[in-house]
């Protein structure tokens, strides 16, 4: 066990990978100077130009070319810099890895690894905050994760690494100096296992990415009062783990489900209905979910915070639902 | 556009190649003749888009290819793909959704690929394959390969976005990648010419660093010519390089476009231009007769023929192929979310 | 009162706005031969090319381009052929037309249509099949339309070409030629105001675009049967009205919401969970889902009929559930 | 990259332009100096992307638009929003996020605007703003008005899609519209000239048939006149121009960049190369005194610290506005969907 940051964890993971599979490389913008957030620091020395590969301001490029570059037999990690950015290179994504093997009719496969840096980093304003696991959720051919931790971080990534098919791979900016402790020998986290972060048994917590800590201070305020909480971690989102989620709020009976992204057609919307549908008649209180509103985000901080969900109102939401 | 002149000036005659690019280009002939009587019967079930009038492109860019070398395509991208060594049988099961197509009958025509002779995929988005390509190139110096990796692409994918930024990716990693634009004149039904401003794919690949080539497309020896120094050049290390093909598109935009938007006349001159006529009058003239000419003709009909009888009689894809292949983690089926 | 086409009735619309308002134009490729589906036929002749405008292949440019002539005072109309081309213009959509209104503290607004052929239309494959309604639901400042009928597209149409925000609407490629009747002196249809379809007493349907023309089918079959199906077809999912949908659900007890989009993360999801939120405890089953199955559209029938949800399985799914 | 020659050729001097010149690029500087005490100060909450170097580009080219041209441009746009005339206050406003900010601290520096004076809005996604440009010259154009749309952007942009894509819009519909790229020869912490093939921007922008003009950015009286050109060029109906200014940034890419990827003694060569030295040394040779140059530098100064004190006593903007001018259909607050 080793303490290292979620950004360390992530650095680690892709070394350890490059390291066993030549094959591997990464591409993206600055990635030779360590990336904009040090995610990549020192790679550049060990693996070289070729394989920590810098790239044009080419969204589109880098993600088509590595869609190119995994048919034809590498494994690229590419580096989107900001979850929004990837919206430059959709068609490369969704139209082309995401659908190449299957309506190519599985001549191919395409192994490649899309990290976004997702979500609200103090006053980074409307067009570099946005968390849309969802919409990826939505496109058959994709993986999504999004890890909470420095030891989630470094298991999921090798598994993405390790994957056959393209995971679109969520690293929240919060989080990114995050410490925790890492076991650098373990396996790599397979996709669809949640973790049960706490155990309890009034209400059922679901929360992914950063919004797992969120949901930890919830969880610890609760535990004071003698509201037992489960809070589950889903790590990944697509799959995403029914059977945990289905056996804790069939336990509970009672489902918060809370993202960081617009809770209208977000993912959590998924967990509800799946929830409502399967738990029928045997739930306490209606499933909630509780997610950004409908509004771009803002710069000011004051109005940035409109969009957080707070460990307060997840408390309080809590409480209500479990004396109902 | 094209140039409408027929008769080639004279020059060493390579009887052999030529005689195979002749069978080619009929074989491409008769398979989209094929192709468009199947669509006619209602047998092809999506649009397909022809390449009549393109074949020398497809012939004489593809004999610079070896088979592990990579080729990505268009929506109109037959001829390549039969041209890279694909099998016709599976091809036109694929075109007609059957079992036994080349992508088990998921993709169909727009789709098309064969990954065995190195044929990564026609595809439905204008220009995207540009960047697939590149990457391709990209594997292939990562792994210190000697194989190049070409795409083909029309005149209108030129103002697209991954244009742009696929060129410049090959010549900043001098990638051993070859582009090359079939320049037909229009894109779907729009003359390219009113929507392309400047000078056109040359000049731009040039100002990206990329050095072009331009030529008769309709000339089966000078795209031949002009594609093994440029594929040449790009498998020993020289960096990309770029071929423009002036042609022009003999049918309608898909089988179901009758092209009104333009005068039969033009198209009645345009024919006087036929690639396959131009080569097979270009052999003649070297020597061979007309009968073995004509040979190639009827053979590649007959094959072509016995290809859609193939394909008609397959069965339809198993059912099951429907979940397949979609991808390793997590069951599609559990997802159905049906009653 | 006139009977014309899905397609006769949005150029009729389009038609009406143009003369109205000298500064809404239409942008995009071959629309000077009247667009791929003949949906622009003839309009070059009356209004001339510069307001219908051809475009070069440049998905990026014809929405971005739009934005800037929106903020600039026109009103332009985009055409993006198919919505999978609208992939390739995602930025451009997402992070600069859906947002500058927001993040410009108000100093402009952006005045567009995107105008997305959607859907299953045989055998076109994976990338001209999609239906991504939900991901532009999910996405602050724009505005989703999906007409099924002649009166719906005319009327709605106006809506969208009349509002001051980007409206992304989506017209289904196998409604083209369906005929209906339309009343060209009609107002505009508002957004978020459903229509319903057929009144009924023991289960409510929810559907829109060319979904709808399944459901009734299904609720004909089932009013053979005795059993009395109300159809809503919600016409727009951002605004959607839930009013509408929770006073019917709320009669009925029992709700299917079905969409020819993939199940997971589809707006059904929104939907379900909606309902059964607001109606815990007066649902006499828990709402279902028909959807399609997450796996990209095939190109041989048999396969692509595998993602199609058929009217005999949504009547097989409403028996089922009344008869629980 | 650029001239390291500081003295400017004997030349026609307009003494009250360059004056202006001076005065607003001595604006310019001091306005980021404030924002960067405010952000060490931690007052200014997201990045900062300082022009501190390129502000000859700013007021050159500026002072040939009118009020109602329209300008987009970049994260790096302090200089151009002051250039076209906005106010300072509200700005420095905006970059604090505070109310009265131009867009109510709903945006903050990387998307400042102010529709006021023409300026649509700088941008966070590099490249985004050419087609925005060109579309907002598309509707002049179809207004029949007189004006132009000029967007600028770096030397990292040209490699992006939308650069290609906005650039032939514009050429084709030969529309009033001007392009500006400020090559400042790094994209971030990446020197531009790795990641960017062939000979740049100005051959891309003719390869597109826009004509196209490069001079020394740092030079203000240069870039006036060359933009002066372009922009009467574009504004009579000439169609689209291009303009490449060489630069350099004198300080790291964000306020938080201290740029350790180049060499201290590259910089302190840069420094000598200021624009706003230059366009001093000039205006002395001209004959103003060194007292009226001085004194343009402390007004400024004085100015944008009392702008910094206004801003920063300056509230937050209301709660309310966080659910305003999301779009007039739909309320974004019953769809909070909270407890
Ligand atoms: C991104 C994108 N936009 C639009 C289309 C629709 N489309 C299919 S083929 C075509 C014309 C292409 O013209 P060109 O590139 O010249 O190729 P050609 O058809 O002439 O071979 C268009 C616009 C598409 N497939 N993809
Ligand atoms: C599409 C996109 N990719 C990446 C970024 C991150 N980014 C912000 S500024 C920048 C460098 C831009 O370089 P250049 O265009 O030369 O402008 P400069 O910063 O030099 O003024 C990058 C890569 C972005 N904002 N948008
Ligand atoms: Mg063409
Ligand atoms: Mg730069």
């Amino acid at each position: 066990m080793v303490t290292m940051s979620y950004a360390e964890a992530g650095k680690q993971a892709l070394a350890d990978e490059m390291r066993r599979d030549p094959l591997v490389w990464a591409v993206g913008e600055d990635l030779g100077r360590g990336g904009v957030f040090g995610q990549y620091k020192g790679l550049v020395e060990e693996f070289g130009p070729d394989r920590i590969s810098d790239a044009p301001i080419s969204e589109a490029a880098i993600m088509g070319a590595s869609v190119g570059a995994a048919m034809a037999g590498t494994r690229p990690v590419v580096e989107m810099r900001f979850a929004d950015f990837a919206l430059c290179a959709v068609d490369e994504l969704v139209n082309q890895a995401a659908k190449a093997r299957y309506m190519l009719g599985g001549q191919t496969k395409v192994p490649m690894v899309i990290r976004e840096p997702m979500g609200m980093w103090r006053s980074s304003a409307a067009q570099h905050s946005q968390s849309l696991e969802s919409w990826y959720t939505h496109i058959p051919g994709l993986t999504v994760a999004a890890p909470s931790t420095p030891a989630d971080n470094f298991g999921l990534l090798k598994s993405a690494i390790r994957a056959d098919d393209p995971v679109v791979y969520f690293e929240h900016k919060n989080l990114w100096g995050l410490e925790g402790e890492v076991d650098e020998a373990a396996d790599p986290i397979p996709f669809g296992k949640a973790r049960i972060e706490r155990e309890g048994a009034d209400i059922t917590i679901v929360a992914w990415s950063a919004m797992v800590h969120f949901a930890r201070e919830a969880v610890n305020t609760l535990a004071e009062e003698g509201i037992s909480a489960e809070l589950i971690d889903l790590r990944s989102l697509w799959p995403w783990d029914k059977d945990a989620v289905l056996a804790s709020v069939g336990k509970t009976g009672r489902l918060i489900v809370t993202h960081e992204s617009v809770s209208v057609g977000g993912f959590g919307a998924e967990i509800a209905a799946t929830v409502s549908e399967a738990l029928f008649g045997k739930l306490k209180a209606p499933v909630k979910r509780l997610a950004a509103p409908r509004i771009p985000i803002s710069y000011a901080p004051p109005l940035e915070d409109e969009v957080r969900v707070s460990p307060a109102r997840i408390a309080e939401t809590a409480r209500a639902m479990v004396s109902q | 556009m094209n140039s409408p002149n027929t008769s080639a000036p004279a020059r060493n005659v390579d009887v052999a190649r030529h005689t195979d690019h002749h069978k080619l280009m009929h074989r491409i002939r008769a398979f989209e003749t094929a192709a468009l009587k199947a669509n006619e019967e209602k047998l092809v079930l999506g649009a397909i888009h022809p390449s009549i009038g393109q074949e020398a492109i497809a012939a004489g860019v593809c004999a610079n290819l070896r088979r592990d070398d990579y080729l990505l395509s268009t929506h109109r991208g037959h001829g390549h793909t039969l041209a890279k060594g694909a099998n016709a049988n599976q091809m036109m099961r694929e075109l007609l959704g059957r079992e036994g197509g080349n992508s088990q009958g998921k993709g169909g025509s727009m789709h098309i690929a064969d990954f065995s002779v190195g044929m990564l995929g026609a595809n439905g988005v204008v220009g995207a394959n540009i960047n697939i390509a590149a990457g391709a190139a990209h594997a292939i110096k990562l792994k210190g390969e000697d194989k190049v990796s070409l795409s083909i692409f029309g005149d209108g994918a030129i103002n697209r976005g991954p244009f742009l930024e696929g060129l410049n990716w090959a010549k900043v990693f001098e990638l051993p990648a070859v582009f090359v634009c079939e320049d037909n004149g229009f894109a779907s039904t729009t003359r390219t010419d009113a929507m392309t401003a400047g000078p056109g794919p040359a000049a731009r690949a040039e100002s990206l660093g990329i050095p072009a080539v331009t030529v008769d497309g309709n000339d089966v020896v000078a795209v031949d010519e002009a594609a093994r120094e440029l594929v040449e050049a790009a498998r020993s290390g020289g960096g990309p390089r770029f071929l423009v093909c002036k042609t022009y598109r003999l049918t309608g935009h898909t089988a179901a476009d009758a092209a009104p938007y333009r005068p039969s006349a033009e198209v009645d001159e345009a024919w006087k231009n036929d690639p396959i006529a131009r080569c097979a009058a270009l052999l003649l003239g070297a020597g061979v007769s007309q009968d073995e000419l004509s040979a190639h003709a009827t053979d590649a009909t007959a094959e072509m023929e016995a290809v859609y009888e193939d394909a008609k009689a397959a069965a339809w894809p198993a059912i099951d192929l429907a979940y397949a292949d979609v991808q390793d983690i997590g069951d599609p089926r559990e997802e159905a979310n049906r009653w």
